[in-house]
């Protein structure tokens, strides 16, 4: 298994090129890059309706690796049918990974994702998590933590939280597949790429979620992307651990937590949520961490 | 020839056998369940080397993966009804605009609600603007032929589009047939090994579905222009089909058509007892003949109006409806017509829906009514069902 | 019938202007139409918006191609798009920038430095409604009254200084354009 | 044109992209507001820039990074994140 220590071990080879129509500062975009540093030209990606459906753009993609876009719902089970369909035709060397949205993984696609999941295909399945239906324009989705305003969860007078709705633990769900889950970060790439070719080495199904910075959905500079991303780790907003065989892995231990305060000021999709509403988000940021660190090295599904 | 007893399902089933599909997704449903059933006892007992037997959670996600691994080269086999053919809608446009020639086999039911287990075409006749080519059997040889020639008509370079092969459920499905089951070495000669030149294979990087903006309209077009070629590819791989199996058929099936003044048209099983029904009419003195419409995508414009043109009074017998409108095959002939000299009088009968029973008695009603419409100069559209209650 | 076009880039609110013209218009009593091409507006991607506005019903539809006026709302973009496209020697091709650009245009070519009027009242470079100030000293199509009203409407969600912000920075625009 | 005048394109008639990284060519540099410059003297190569950009703009070389400016957006993570300043941001077309 190819081990990355530092920055410094990441591969100087790219599979991705620039010219997409992503944002400036787009999130799930880097994380594509990164991820094919590991997985080579040698790999299907399968993408679900989304931002990155726009990656590819007829005459022109930026990828050096394949794709194929179904719809919004099947990715998984288009993986599924791409990697037997290798296996068959002697290409089981080849990668399938899905990169999809979260609309896409907590929502419409979960049925194909946890029937992948439980057969425990030989298929990477990364989230890239922007907390929302990004392509859309920023629409709520069960995804969507607690107090974020999006287009469909606007502040009002009737209700100034925005989304009142707890976000799934998905990590957890997917851990109960018995399956390889974990989540990653794109400030912390060395951790992320490792986190991958362990993926890639794994005999069944992989489940990676990457919180995918959106510079346009979130609102803020998209200079930020690597802070907020940092910043999300650091708050316990986006803990950075792993499950396998249904035992927990803490990757980033923190003494303590910065408030959640921090994180949220710098973006437009905070502002103006009540004070009551940032005080109930930490409380829900303190059980999860609290919870991780209970089960941390013990059975957690 | 040594002729086996099979059932419509398990027909289909040694379509997919004899083609040696690599991938077979899957998942049940009333009146196909069978179908992969035979199929999963093939694959438990090695009879399928080679081939994956993939249970899926839905419909929807058999098609996605049959797109996943047809896009990767695999040559795809499926089988699914009723609603598990509707819940495939979306993918089905996907699968023919990405130019996959995949096979499904559709076996027909009627659609909820209410619920009904028995066959009509409204599942079938709902995907006909999707761009696959649609083929629509009579009886349980033609299912297993059907499926041989769709592989060999999609796999075309002039075509590269997915195919349904369609029957009745129940009454082909459940009903056992004799029929010639042909060796796989028969199979091998008229359908070579896919080779694919459009899709992912390893050192070809291809991206599959991306957005396009203007270009729509090419591909579009494309897909359409790929269809209608599929036209003279049926006609041609008949030569070799004929050569290889000794059965030979045409884009339509025509039924004493030579003289006939009253002219019955019709799609799959009940053109067998409406045939039954004409003989014994013909005895009777009646000019009465069929059409059988076996090639619904691409729709054999001049095989139709050539096999009509003669007729005094055409009677369209839809097993399904469109409600507001009429049967759906009922325009479709009318449009067929259009453009001829001389226009026969067309009525549209819906008959059999949900499996509502499909008798020569209500053959012959029908064409005794057409007769009463030649004869008043006036067409009808009845409900024909609907009679005794 | 009179159509203006709009060229700006993803978040300099480009479709915000139309809207805001569409408004006044409105309120003058006029048939108006306005929209903005859907699909690429990307932080920094060039975009345009459209606005027609008539007397009678508008039976046109879709993308302008021979526009009466011509804004654009970031003179970078005059390297990148043929901003004076469709544009007759009757028409306006209006730039927000300090110096009169060199286009060829049969048009008449007028520039506002929109971005400093924005600075100086507003305090951010909120061009696109400070721009409107200009359009309506060339063109007589709308006036600043129904201006000011199109402001109000559409900045109602905002603080009242905002809005009298943006009325000041418009007026301003109308004062120094020449 | 009349429908049996459209030609059959065959494979060219299918909609996929069989040219790799051809988005390459793209010019998004169009996008830019502002623009990455790196000064090479308080450069210690450190690989963050080409690490972190999004649309793989810097490219790594024995010399450190070079930009290319015809996929460069201008989001200006490069500049955020470099922890020696080496790369500053300037305004486009000033």
């Amino acid at each position: 298994m190819q081990e990355f220590k530092s920055l410094k071990d990441i591969p100087e080879q790219d599979y991705f090129t620039g010219g997409s129509s992503a944002c400036a500062g787009c999130g799930p975009s880097l994380g594509l890059k990164l991820a094919l540093k590991v997985l080579g030209p040698e790999t299907i990606i399968i993408n679900s309706a989304g931002c990155m459906t726009l990656l590819p753009l007829y005459p022109n993609t930026p990828l050096k690796a394949s794709w194929i876009h179904n719809a919004i719902e099947n990715a998984a089970s288009t993986a599924a049918g791409a990697r037997h369909g290798l296996d068959n035709l002697g290409n089981g060397d080849m990668n399938v990974v899905v990169y999809a949205g979260d609309g896409a993984t907590y929502d419409i696609g979960f049925a194909s994702l946890s029937a992948a999941a439980a057969k425990n295909e030989r298929i990477i399945y990364i989230c890239y998590n922007n907390q929302s239906y990004g392509n859309t324009g920023f629409q709520w989705s069960t995804a969507t933590p607690y107090g974020s305003e999006t287009k469909t969860t606007p502040r009002g007078k009737e209700n100034p939280t925005g989304n009142t709705i707890v976000n799934k633990d998905m990590l957890k769900i997917m851990g109960a597949h018995r399956v390889y889950a974990a989540t990653a970060s794109l400030a912390y790439p060395v951790d992320f790429l490792n986190k991958l070719s362990r993926a890639k080495e794994r005999d069944g199904f992989s489940y990676i979620e990457l919180l995918g910075a959106c510079t346009a959905g979130w609102n803020y500079d998209p200079r930020l992307t690597i802070k907020i991303s940092k910043l999300a780790v650091r708050c316990g907003m986006w803990p950075l651990y792993e499950i396998e065989h249904g035992m927990l892995n803490l990757n980033k231990d923190f003494n303590e937590l910065k408030p959640i305060d921090e994180f949220l000021k710098m973006q437009g999709r905070y502002r103006a949520l009540p004070p009551e509403g940032v005080e109930r988000l930490q409380e829900l940021i303190d059980e999860h961490w609290a919870e991780l660190k209970e089960y941390n090295k013990q059975r957690y599904v | 020839m040594k002729q086996t007893l099979v059932t419509g399902n398990e027909a289909a089933a040694w379509g997919a056998r004899l083609v040696r599909a690599k991938y077979i997704p899957n998942f049940p449903i009333t009146p196909q369940t069978e179908c992969i059933e035979t199929l999963a006892r093939w694959s438990a007992d090695g009879e399928l080397p080679g081939t994956y037997f993939d249970r899926m959670e839905s419909e929807h996600s058999v098609m996605s993966a049959a797109v996943g691994a047809a896009a990767v080269g695999s040559r795809v086999f499926t089988a699914t009804s009723s609603q598990g053919l509707l819940l495939m809608h979306e993918v089905l446009y996907i699968a023919a605009g990405m130019r996959l020639p995949i096979v499904m086999a559709t076996i027909s039911r009627g659609l909820s609600a209410p619920v009904t287990l028995w066959s009509d075409h409204n599942d079938f006749l709902d995907q006909r603007d999707s761009g696959w080519l649609m083929f629509h059997a009579e009886n349980n040889q033609e299912v297993l032929d059907m499926v041989l020639q769709a592989y060999r008509i999609a796999e075309d370079p002039r075509v590269l589009l997915p195919a349904m092969v369609n029957m009745d459920g129940y009454v082909l499905s459940f009903t056992d047939e004799p029929i010639i089951i042909p060796s796989p070495g028969q199979v091998e000669e008229f359908l070579p090994k896919y080779a694919p030149a459009h899709t992912i294979a390893k050192n070809r990087p291809v991206t599959v579905g991306p957005p396009v903006l203007e270009e729509y309209s090419i591909f579009r077009a494309q897909n359409h222009v790929a269809s209608r070629n599929a036209l003279n590819v049926i006609e041609e791989v008949q030569d070799d089909f004929e050569k290889i199996f000794g059965r030979r058929y045409h884009l339509v099936d025509e039924f004493m058509l030579e003289d006939a003044e009253l002219v019955l048209v019709t799609q799959g099983s009940m053109s067998t007892t409406a045939k039954a029904a004409i003989l014994e009419m013909r005895d009777e003195g009646i000019k009465v003949g069929l059409l059988r419409l076996r090639i619904i995508r691409p729709w054999p414009n001049e095989a139709v109006a050539g096999a009509l043109k003669d007729a005094k009074a055409i009677a369209v017998i839809d097993r399904n409806v469109a409600p507001g409108k009429g049967g759906i095959m009922f325009p479709e002939i009318i449009e067929t017509l259009y453009n001829l000299d001389r226009l026969p009088l067309v009525s549209g009968f819906v008959v059999g829906l949900g499996g509502n029973p499909q008798t020569e008695s209500k053959v012959k009603e029908i064409t005794h009514k057409l007769m009463d419409d030649l004869a008043a100069g006036r067409p009808r559209m009845e409900w024909n069902d609907l009679e005794e209650i | 019938m009179y159509k203006i076009r709009i060229h700006g880039r993803g978040g300099q609110g480009a479709k915000k202007a139309a809207k805001m013209i569409g408004l006044a218009a409105f309120k003058m009593g006029k048939q108006v139409q306005d929209f903005a091409l859907y699909g690429a507006e990307r932080r920094g991607a060039p975009v345009m918006s459209f606005v027609r506005i008539n007397d009678d019903p508008i039976l046109e539809r879709g993308y302008v191609d021979d526009p009466d006026v011509v804004l654009v709302l970031d003179r970078t973009l005059l390297d990148l798009v043929n901003v004076a496209d469709g544009l007759s020697e009757n028409g306006v091709l209006l730039v927000n920038s300090e110096h009169k650009p060199d286009i060829d245009t049969p048009a008449e070519v007028k520039n506002v430095d929109a971005t400093s009027i924005a600075l100086d009242t507003i305090g951010k470079p909120i061009f696109n409604t400070t721009m409107l100030g200009a359009l309506a000293k060339f063109t007589n199509i709308i006036s600043i009254d129904a201006l000011n009203w199109a402001i109000e409407e559409e900045l109602s969600k905002y603080p009242q200084k905002l809005i009298e912000a943006n009325k000041t920075a418009v007026r301003k625009c109308y004062e120094v354009a020449k | 044109m009349r429908e049996e005048e459209i030609p059959y394109k065959g494979i060219e008639g299918i909609p996929i992209i069989r040219e790799p990284g051809s988005a390459a060519k793209v010019n998004r540099g169009s996008w830019r507001l502002v623009r990455p410059v790196h000064h090479s003297e308080k450069c210690t190569k450190c690989k963050i820039c080409y690490i972190y950009c999004p649309d793989a703009a810097i490219n790594w070389t024995p010399d450190g990074p070079e930009i290319n400016l015809t996929s460069c957006k201008g989001c200006m993570i490069c500049v955020e994140e470099c922890p020696t300043g080496a790369l500053t941001e300037e305004k486009e077309g000033a």
